[in-house]
């Protein structure tokens, strides 16, 4: 099958999604003639013009509470946040807005939208432009949150987020951006809360989201050369979360790690861990081991960064230490 | 009353003037009911700013939307909400707009294109220019009218709208209804400078009119709604207005922030509902026993639909948990 | 000993810590002469004058930014917030800036402020007046997260939150500004990473926060009644977190439940839950039990909103059955 | 050169022509770290608007408080920083001024008042407000200066922050630059009406001045200080100017955006350092050769501070935890 990169399988679903449906729109800055600094919607605006792909100003909480405004009343926007950690700039009206209003209406108004920002570290660009923050958001109820794991899962996920009548946040592993993988010519979606077993396993469950799912991927690798059998696991979203799917494979084998980028406390290890705790705890051998990113902010220095974010040497080491039935807590 | 009336119906005047007095009325009810510790939580009330609203929603089509502010019951009625359910919602009942899951300060009314009320203060400008976004990019003709305090002005978001509606010459008119306070503050304490100077430096055409004179309000409005249609918009209007009761229903004892002097003078000699009443019989377009009628009708309506609310079902349990998602029933199921 | 109201409690502590440091001072929206709409700082601005006592314009983001840069050069702010929902506004300047500023620097700057806010629902202010946000917060390292849980607590805390060279974010329970509790005369602070035993017991641990301790307390008076001997322990802070208290507790019951008035999904009892469940599996008869609010916005009408939060009668069911030794799962 | 000279000494016009040589040398160093794949990550040149950051700083003492931006390295080295430790940063050295942990982003030199880089556009605005109101409280005299891009009078913080520092007079100069685009975008596009005209509306005095004369910005803000340090604060500058490179150091190709001919007609025939230097000559306050003679000393310099830099060890892995709370060694032991 063709391969192609995330970058390009992000652009392949707006694309469609746009022919498909007039009323679906991108806002955000630097998306038009520049296709935004990462180059993702490079050619969008020479297709569809800049009626519906919109540059605007520096003003996050203004163009996401306009899209806000347009989900409203018959629109389809995808806001294009540039960086996942400017969405500290928009909580109040993706949180008390966006997330709240078809609740408040008593099911008379819907919010349609998409939110396009990222996650991820080591790209050397310190505190404020490395945050995985998809945690803070999956704690809202109203929003759904999508994390894909390969140019596979973004232009899948990304067409359903778009089809989806609930405001959605997808957060892209911007390191991902030029990976290549598999992805159909013919149009697909790929349905939200259905994780995805993407290596089966007898030892040992490994939980990956988003840029993790490759590090438990590699690290089943290195533990296949030990002998175990790692399953890898990709919830592909948090909200709805696939909780029969883990927990099916937490029984089975009786071992989970979860890692996940995000900061380690009251983050998405966290919530993962506690629900097969509750639901697998008597054929777990271990408790859920979490491995998410230090709770330190992200450093510049790169002989810091590194250091902040799960590797899968460090997955299998911890995993081999399960497996040896060694009593484990949480770094 | 200043205003001529050339272009204004009879049957317009006659509408606004029933139509200001069904948010007073509404009002006095709701307050009752929170005296009589009848309403769960506390409202704020709209007297006072009837001609705003009402002179503005006027100017309005069904089509046409507004986005309503934690002072909301006067735009909910003025863009054509009925009683009912709007007392149905203050008490949270299932028949209320919003099923009694928003109340008071998230009544919504989509039927009449009303995108609801807004708890955060500033909070639904990004929501009414996205609206009128919206129109644009679907091709229509409608206007978004975003109706906010002179509180809100300080909310930054203000700005950054407008600078993007202004870019985009967008179909949205921001309606500040200026009335003296928020909370327990004086406007001049909170506000530097000029508000209107504010817009009008984004290149918005602004506009400070008296709030307490309906025909007035009505009049610039469909001026400025036809522009607006015709692509000239934004345009940004100051209303100076007033509010009778203290900033919530609870807010008794505000001497310590604003002269009862104050009040008297408004209440008494720049009442919207009384200079109107005068300039109808002026002008004779009703007589005294026509628009005490018109009074009744709507005192008797109010009556009516608070002992129809006092009645009406609560939700049931099972639909707190319905209305998080639009595709799930029942999200925690 | 002498019983005040916790709003009392708080007026006292600012009034203490503003005539022991002149550096400390209030900003914030009708805070003056109104003493805010719960009349919380009544005749502070009467002591202490409109210089250190400020009332600003309704600009959250504002004033909180300002906040930090006043913290940065020689005072200590303390930021109110009037409402804990409007967090969202501000989660730029307390996150991005205010929570990274001392490691970015490498330590040579500090942010010693307070974010005075609250949390609770119940008081029929529907979903935009009525959360418990404090998950979010304690997620972004950098910020320490104070929740009282009584007159004494909010005190103690507050105080030791001013004097803290860090930024803090101290949640009240709205619902408890009236509920008195014993406060003694003299000077005190509540040192923070310490929990507090409230109640000893043998038979099951409940772990309740803030206006969740009560409710604890009240199911554990219900649970003596059926001979059932329940041990209530408030973290007081859980940035940082007494995991040592919590884990020995949970260690002696082998039985546990954690109560916390945020969203239950990827909230503050999935944290604490995953921390017992990791360091205390090998003691416990079943796994720990999450109860938070339901993962909805919270409804206006009281038929709903009651349902939403934890009560004692709910805590001692759940506690009931994990004592009969049957399985329970999260709600 | 068209302001005139009463009131600034040979010295300090020397000292600003060399603070804007030093500047225009750390960038091009910075950059062939990056052309030479030896630095980690982005950097944004400030190269092209020396004349801002050093005419408002050297009209600062060491107490006054500056905020910076992402294209800090300017207003760093213009605030008294040192080449060595500012090199070291960008390389994430453990001597660097954030030990490392900030990097190019997030330079900060407290010890000279600069309160930092900040890589959220507009993020700074409230800390430098603050550190104004702190100025005010502490009963000192100090000055803040707040650093930001024309991209950045999108952000409503903006409007929020001026809005108090005009109702409390504090003591902060907005210091606009203007350089014509944010990103990849030209400011027209993203900038209704008039940038001064907003402040003014806020009732702050407000001038535009042409950002690429260091001895006008320095003569204004001369005097802007010393009215703010008499509490007649706040001001607002929008200094006119233009970046000579990419956004970022990794943006070459962008004729798609900005033309060739226009970055030609700034470099040759506006450069604040050229100017600078005919100025100098002209009126015989130094000749070629002492004026070589200061390039070559600080190209020098910058020389060696890269090698110095190069060669310094990264931070201690054993620190990646120190730093997330002053009280605690490591956070996470
Ligand atoms: C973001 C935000 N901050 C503060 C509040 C609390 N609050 C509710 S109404 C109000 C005053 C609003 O004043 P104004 O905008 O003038 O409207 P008015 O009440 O006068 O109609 C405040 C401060 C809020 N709801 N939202
Ligand atoms: C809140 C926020 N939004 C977007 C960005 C991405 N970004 C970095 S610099 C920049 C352009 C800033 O333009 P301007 O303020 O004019 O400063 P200049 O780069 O021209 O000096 C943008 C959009 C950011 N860092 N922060
Ligand atoms: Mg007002
Ligand atoms: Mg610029």
């Amino acid at each position: 099958m063709r391969q192609i990169t995330l970058s390009q399988a992000v652009n392949e679903a707006l694309a469609e999604e746009m022919r498909r449906d007039e009323t679906v729109f991108i806002i955000g800055e630097d998306v038009a003639e520049a296709g935004t600094p990462f180059k993702i919607l490079s050619g969008l605006v020479e297709e569809f013009g800049t009626n519906r792909v919109i540059d605007t100003p520096i003003s996050e909480p203004g163009f996401m509470g306009m899209g806000v405004g347009a989900a409203m009343t018959g629109m389809r926007p995808v806001v294009d946040l540039m960086f996942g950690d400017f969405i500290f700039l928009v909580m109040d009206q993706l949180c008390n807005q966006a997330a709240k209003t078809h609740y408040m209406s008593g099911g008379k108004l819907n919010v349609p939208m998409v939110l396009r920002t990222n996650l991820g570290a080591t790209r050397r660009s310190a505190a404020q432009h490395s945050q995985s923050l998809h945690a803070i958001v999956a704690h809202i109820p109203g929003v759904k949150v999508a994390l894909p794991s390969s140019a596979y899962e973004a232009k899948g996920l990304l067409k359903t987020a778009i089809r989806d009548d609930n405001p959605v946040v997808i957060f892209e592993d911007k390191l991902m951006y030029q990976d290549k993988a598999e992805v159909p010519e013919e149009e697909y979606c790929i349905p939200f809360g259905v994780a995805n077993v993407k290596r089966e396993g007898t030892d040992i469950t490994l939980i990956g989201t988003s840029s993790m799912v490759q590090v438990c991927e590699a690290a089943a690798k290195l533990l296949e050369a030990d002998g175990i059998s790692a399953e890898v696991i990709d919830p592909r979203t948090i909200v709805p979360l696939d909780e029969k799917t883990l927990i099916e494979s937490a029984k089975k084998t009786s071992r989970v790690i979860v890692v996940d980028e995000g900061h380690q406390s009251f983050g998405v290890t966290s919530e993962i861990a506690s629900r097969i705790n509750e639901k697998a705890f008597y054929y777990l051998d271990a408790p859920a081991v979490r491995m998410g990113a230090m709770d330190v902010p992200i450093p510049f220095s790169p002989a810091l960064e590194d250091i902040t974010v799960p590797t899968a040497e460090g997955v299998a080491e911890k995993a081999r230490k399960l497996v040896r039935g060694e009593l484990i807590h949480a770094a | 009353m200043s205003s001529t009336t050339e272009n204004l119906s009879t049957d317009s005047i006659l509408r606004m003037y029933r139509q200001m007095v069904r948010i007073r009325t509404f009002e006095d009810n709701a307050n009752q009911l929170y005296l009589s510790a009848k309403m769960p939580g506390l409202t704020h009330m709209y007297s006072g700013e009837e001609a705003v609203a009402v002179g503005i929603c006027e100017a309005l089509t069904v089509k046409d939307k507004i986005t309503s502010t934690h002072r909301g019951h006067g735009h909910c009625v003025a863009k054509g909400a009925e009683f009912k359910p709007m007392f149905c919602e203050l008490l949270g009942r299932e028949e209320g707009y919003c099923r009694g899951k928003g109340g008071s300060m998230h009544i919504a009314d989509q039927s009449n294109g009303n995108l609801g009320a807004n708890a955060i203060v500033g909070g639904s400008l990004g929501i009414a220019t996205g609206a009128a976004l919206s129109s644009k990019l679907r091709g229509t003709d409608e206007v978004a009218v975003c109706f906010f305090g002179d509180g809100a002005t300080a909310q930054g978001l203000m700005y950054e709208v407008m600078n993007m509606a202004a870019l985009w010459n967008l179909p949205v008119i921001y309606a500040c209804e200026n009335n003296g306070y928020s909370e327990y503050t004086k406007t001049e304490e909170i506000a530097a400078g000029s508000i209107v100077a504010r817009a009008e430096a984004f290149g918005i055409e602004s506009h400070q009119v008296d709030g307490q004179d309906v025909l007035a309000v009505n009049k610039l409005t469909q001026e400025l709604v036809a522009r607006a249609r015709a692509g000239e918009g934004p345009f940004f209007l100051e209303l100076m207005t007033y509010r009778y009761h203290g900033h919530h229903v609870g807010d008794i004892n505000r001497e310590y922030y604003r002269a009862k002097d104050e009040e008297t003078e408004w209440k008494t000699n720049r009442d919207p509902i009384i200079r109107l009443r005068g300039y109808i019989i002026e002008n004779g377009l009703a007589s005294e026993a026509e628009i005490d009628a018109i009074n009744e009708e709507v005192f008797k309506d109010a009556a009516d639909a608070v002992a129809y609310a006092l009645d009406a079902k609560y939700p049931d349990p099972s639909e707190v948990d319905m209305h998080v998602y639009t595709d799930v029933k029942h999200a925690l199921a």
